[in-house]
Formats: C-alpha cells, structure tokens, sequence
C-alpha cells in the first residue's frame, strides 16, 4: 500500500543535507510553510540555496532560516518587503547571495525543471540589467533571451488537503508557486491542514497529482507569518 | 517647486486612466496609485481583474476581521473575489501575462522615456536591495501598458525624459501615460500630449518634461 | 456585463476564415467539439491547418471535415487510427499535408504558443528522424532539440460545464489537450453540454479561466464518435 | 522456423516483466502485450498507472455497458478509475514523462539494439503513414524503460540487433528486454542475458539474435 505519510515534520525533512537546493512554497505568507521551514532549522543543514518569490518577513518562517546563516543563496523575484529586515542584513554583510530573476521567469523555470525542459526563450527582461549573462536571440523579429530550468533537491509545500497518495488541493491564493515547485522537487514534502484516506478527493479537483510529491505531513493548525509576527515571535 | 494647486491630484489622476479601461477588459494594476483605478471604472463597465499571484475576479478587500491571509493580491494585501473568480498556479499565471491575454496593465514609473522605455524597479543605488517582482514579465507581455505617475519627482525633476538613466524594466513598452499635469502618449515620434489638465497649459508641462512634447493639433 | 455566450454553433464558428490554423480538441473522441466541427464544415472555411492529436475517425467531425478537402495541413502525432481511413488518402494524394510531431513535444509546444515562450527544448526524439531540420543543443552533457511554441487563430474546445465568463470544467480523460489550446487559440470557441451563470462554478475547481476563452455555445446533448460511426453516421 | 513449443508466451513474458514492477511505481505501459502486465503484479504490490492522456490511477476496463467514452486510455479503450486517481491536462501528463516522474515505461519493440537503441514506432516502409503518439516522449524522460517482445519477427529476422534498421525511437533507451526467450539487460558491453526461459539454452537465444550476447556469469 502506498502510504506517503510521515509522523512529523521532523520526520519531513530529516534528510535535507548541506549544500543542498530548497524550493519553497508560498507567495508572503499566503502557503508558507512555516512548520515545516522551522523544522529545517532545527534539523540544521546548512550552505543551503533557496528558492523563494521573496525573503521572509520578521524573524520566522523563512527569514528565520535565512537569519540562522543556513542560506548561502536566494533565488528569488522580490526580497525587499515590509517586515523583510534579515535578508538585507545577510546580503549586505555577504553572507547571503541573490540571483535576482522576474516572477514570470522564476514560475516557469521552475515549472520547465519539473517538465524536464532544460531551456527557454523568454521576452520578460530583454534590454534590461537581468538580461547580463543571458543569450538573446530573435525570433519573427523579436528578442527573447535562453533562460535554464531550475530544480531542487527538495521542495516545502503548504497546502489545505493531501490524501495518502500524496494527491493535493491547495486554498485560495495559498496555491501560487506550490504546484510547480513540487514537479521540480526530487522529494516534494507537502504539509497540509488535514491527510485524508485515498479516494476522498475528487480526480477532477486535484492540483497537484500525487506523483510529483513524496512525502505528506499533517499540521493541523499551521500558523500564519503576519500572526506570528503581529505577537514578535521569534525562531527558534 | 510649488506645483502643488496645479494638476490632478492622485486620485484623480487614476479616475482619468480608469476613463480608458475597457468594458469587459482583463486588467492588472501595480501597486500604489494604479490600484485606485478600480475604484473609478465607469458604471455599466465590467472589469475583470488579475493578480500575479494566481487569481482573476479579485475584488476589493475585506471587510474587517473577514479576510483570508491566503487570499491576498500581488502587494501582499488581503482581498476578496468576485463571482467568475478562479484560481491558478504562478506558472499559469505568469502565461497570462506572457501570452498576451491580458488587456490592460497601469503600473507607476520612475521614468519613462519618449521612446517608451520604462524604468520602475530600481534606482540603481548602491546597497539597495534589488527587487524586480513581476514588472518586466507585464511589461513584457501585457497588450496594453498604461503608467500613471506624477510628472515630476518631489525634487521637481523631470520623470518624462529622453532616455532613461535608471535601470531599465522594458524597452519601448509604454502605450499611454496619466500625470498630474498630462495625459501623453508614446508614439513614434515620442511624447504625443493627448490632453492637459485643468489650468495646466503646454508650456508648463514642457518645462517639466526631460524631452520634446508633441502639441496635440 | 461579460456574457460570451452566442446562440448557435454557426454563430461560434461563423469568422472562421480561409487559411486560418485551428486547434481542435479532444485525444481521439474523448473531448472532440464534434457539433463545433460540423458547424465549420457548413459554414465553409478552406486551406486549414488543423492541430490535433489524430485525423480523426470514420467519417464524422474531424475526419468528415479533412474528406470535405478544407484541411490543406494537419499537424499531429498520431494520424494512424482505428477507423481512420480519410486522412490516408488525402495524405497520400497530396491533399493534405503532414507535419509529425511526439505526442508530449507537440502538447508542449502547444503550451508554450500560448504562454509567450517562442521555442524551448527537449530531449524528446534526438537522433530519430523527427530530429530532422531542428537545432540540436548540449546542457549538461545531453542532447536537446529546439521546438517552438504554437498558437493557432482559432481553438475549438468540448467541455462538460462552462459559466458566461468562459470558465470552463471538462470531463474526465476528455480534457486532455483542451486547456492548453484554449490557451494557445486567439479565439477559444467552447462548447459545453451546460452553461452556467458567472459565480456557480467553484474557483478553486476552474480548470480553464475564462480568459483564455472568448465564446462559450450550449450543446446539451453532444454526439460521441464511435456513437455516431457505429450507426454508418457521415457528414454532412 | 518452429519456435512455438519453446519459450515463454505472450502472458508468461507480461507476467515475467511485471515482477521487476516495484511496489508503489508510477508505470506507463504501452499498447498490446505491455497492457498485461498489469494483470500480473504480484500481490501485495501497488502500483499506479499513468496514461499519457491525462490520467494517473488508471484502473481495469470497465464492466460492459458502464463505459465512459471520456475516460479512455492512450489506447483509445475505456477504462476505470481507481481510488486516489487524478485527472490532468495533456501538457500536464507529458511533463511526468519528460520530467523524469515516471518510475517505468513498458514497450513494445520492432527492433532493439545492443547499444539501447530503440526503433518502435515506423517500419520506415514507403507509402506508411508515420505515427509517432507519445513513444518518443516515453523513451526519453521514464527513469526504466522495458521492452517485451518476441525475439524474432514471424519470418525469424533478430529484433535484437547490432543496430537498428528501422527508424529510431530513441537512442540508448532501454534498459532491459523480456522476449519468449530470454530476460536481457542492455550495459555497456552490449546485451547481457539476465535469465533464459524453461528450455532454452544459451546457443538458442544466440542463434536467434543478431549481435552477440554476454552469458551470465
């Protein structure tokens, strides 16, 4: 029987090893894992670079990751934001790397690494700073620039349901990254408000087919980012 | 400078870019001013709007204490749908974006230049932390590229100008842009004034442009 | 108010104009817009290019459209079907073309047309002869192929359910490549058995947004291929 | 050639392939003979099928008269959902390919060299129509690619060959074959026997294979 569950988000991640490559799910808050990211730091694997739209807020979440000196590099689309104090500290002082890449880009070289593209040809950036180090080349008379597919050694995925196959539906805007971070994930580990038995969700509705994710999690009552930080939580 | 009586004020500036939003149209709208475009579309127009972060049909936010921190819009602000609303995934949404199915996006500017480059996401200072989001993807793909911005920086100088000096989001890709003092298309021959504001008269906005304006006939 | 409903399928199919390229829908009869096909076949379009995962069966819907001689070329993966004796002669007599494209190449070049993306590679069908005329390319010590994205002037789509905004829910296998076209066509036409009002569709089960489709026609009881082959059904 | 009374047959050969199916694999199995390996996993093994148009959890045809001409197979027969099934749109499915997220592929072969080579989908005879479907996808991004097929052709011609005649499927692809006569890893060397059926000898399969095969040790 395939049963995909593990016992705790220790459990998860237990095997997330230094150097490794990290997608993690979310957009803000809004499908963060958070327990899953605290976790990891208490596992303590290190040299990790993570991919991420932003940087974390506060001092939880991911910007507690970052803060702890595990992320030797973002790549990510947005690491300025309100609350978003850690991220400029670590890049000023070095310690913290960035590959800077549009939204757009981002979302689909992660979806082409999960596709086994290796490759495409984007508009977004042509004639810009983001275009440094990238081949431009045109097409019916446009310029596009060849940008590579990205994969992870492990993706971090929040979502509302899973079942037992690993078969997922998500909430709201909670979806954004999650879906195609979990196809470039080697070991997709989704945690999820509630696992049901195999046959509860309806094949129409899945969003994420259990095929693309290796390990579920129940966290029955995840926090919130903005929460947490409304009352000055701290990680660890 | 004391421009400050003159022109339109934020909010109207928004009501004037609002005006050229079409019926049934699928719009995003940046952060800041463009947002209170939604405010003003014209009764009787249906608008359908999209949000980076996977959703079409977002409405105004919520009230208060009925929001959903996982239904939020691009500025991270919590919001509500509307009926027709759908989800997606950021991969899908961005393909919106690129493809060309959206109408109409209103983003601010730092400057935009005649031939229609933008620069919107950096001062290139240094130590700034760069954060470029999803601004060159709309640029990019989007039909339609509306800005809405004062005409000039609180220091009076000139955000019109003849070529950028900030880093660039996109090249020639402005289609119209909404100020205080203007509303002023690019064309091929640059800065085309399609119309002045209230009590603005052409030589006050050109002394407050960085390059040539084209008088309307 | 958004309402793109139009009352007929003549109506949907009506600017349908010479020489213009057509997605059509559907992996052999699950999700073929049989009633849309006709519709064009009345209404007279000529020197199509038609994309499709076959040619069609018997000699209804997309098969009867390729015998009335409007499809100068159809680009496809699969031509060689059950039933499928129409396109043999055409392609043999020269009246219709062939370009032969791998099943999942041609589904993501589909993708790609429509999401901007104007070429990406893949590693699917280096050093077979459908390597013939393309790019070859190393990342990483393995070979790849340039393709490109494919958009279409017009896609027609078969779905169970849509609302007047256009969004759309399909029906088990039969979704297959419609949402990809939908998102590849400049003009989606959907016919679904049920149109329903905006906001009866649930958001988080929409499968096709509706800004991917720009005419939505009831067809309360479509025909099914093999239904209407196995009662000697031709058309017209 | 009289082969018939030696060797495995068509199910044997499906029955002995569906050993090496891990428990929990996510497989894709092709048209005619790979289809019944489904039917002999072994007990207590789950297995999940995909099917390239669009469906993971595909289970067995349904009861005559219970069909759905919209839940097919890539075979275009009706089939059966099983528990925990999913759903997906075409570009979807062939990303678990391309991706590498299939665990196994079975196929059929015309003819498979030493190298790995694999020539499925065209006799390349003048006047065929080509047809391609979703082979090539398959070869190319499924982690384990098997091959069942006869040793030889009806007239007694090697389908396991130096290198193929036939126009490619894929080159250096498959990495195990099932024929009636033989179980066959593709390595380095060249085709090395795994196993060979009841009754056959090791000069047999050679006499019937057109490159030199590697003896067990």
């Amino acid at each position: 029987m395939i049963n995909k569950e593990v016992g705790s988000v220790a459990d998860a991640v237990a095997d997330v090893f230094d150097g490794a490559t990290v997608m993690i799910g979310g957009f803000g808050e809004a499908g963060s894992p958070i327990e899953l990211i605290h976790a990891l730091i208490d596992q303590g694997a290190t040299d990790l670079t993570v991919v991420n739209n932003n940087t974390g807020s506060g001092e939880v979440g991911l910007a507690a990751l970052i803060k702890a000196g595990r992320v030797s590099k973002m790549i990510c689309s947005y690491p300025r934001s309100t609350n978003s104090t850690v991220f400029p500290d670590m890049y000023r002082s070095g310690r913290t790397a960035l590959e800077l890449v549009p939204q757009g880009t981002l979302a689909e070289r992660i979806r082409a690494g999960g596709a086994g593209i290796p490759a495409f040809y984007t508009p977004t950036a042509v004639g810009t700073p983001l275009e440094d180090g990238l081949e431009r080349r045109t097409f019916d008379g446009r310029d596009y620039l060849l940008v590579h597919g990205l994969t992870a050694d492990f993706a971090l995925i929040r979502a509302r349901v899973v079942d037992r196959h690993g078969n997922v539906v998500y909430n709201k805007t909670a979806r954004n990254y999650s879906p195609v971070m979990a196809m470039a994930g080697r070991t997709t580990i989704v945690q999820a408000t509630t696992v049901v038995d195999v046959g509860e969700l309806d094949p129409e509705v899945i969003v994420t087919p259990g095929i693309f994710v290796q390990r579920v999690v129940e966290v029955a009552d995840p926090a919130h980012e903005s929460e947490l930080i409304a009352m000055g939580a701290t990680y660890p | 400078m004391s421009d400050s009586r003159i022109g339109l004020t934020r909010d109207e500036m928004a009501q004037r870019c609002a005006l050229d939003i079409p019926d049934g149209a699928y719009v995003n709208l940046g952060i800041g001013i463009p947002e209170r475009v939604a405010a003003f579309v014209p009764e009787g127009r249906e608008v359908i709007y999209h949000t980076e972060n996977g959703l079409l049909g977002m409405g105004p936010p919520p009230e208060p204490g009925e929001g959903d921190p996982e239904l939020i819009n691009a500025g991270k602000q919590q919001v509500t749908v509307k009926p027709g609303a759908a989800y997606f995934h950021h991969a899908d949404s961005f393909a919106m974006i690129r493809g060309g199915h959206l109408d109409v996006c209103v983003l601010g500017a730092l400057q935009v230049a005649q031939s229609g480059d933008l620069a919107n996401w950096s001062t290139g200072a240094p130590g700034a932390i760069p954060a470029v989001g999803g601004a060159m993807d709309l640029v990019a793909g989007v039909k339609t590229v509306y800005v809405i911005t004062q005409h000039t920086t609180r220091d009076g100088d000139a955000k019109l100008v003849e070529s950028c000096t900030f880093p660039l989001t996109g090249l020639g890709v402005v289609d119209r842009i909404y100020t205080d003092l203007a509303v002023i298309d690019i064309v091929d021959a640059g800065f085309q004034v399609v119309e002045l504001s209230p009590g603005v008269s052409f030589e006050y906005a050109q002394e407050r442009t960085g390059a040539e304006l084209i008088p309307r006939e």
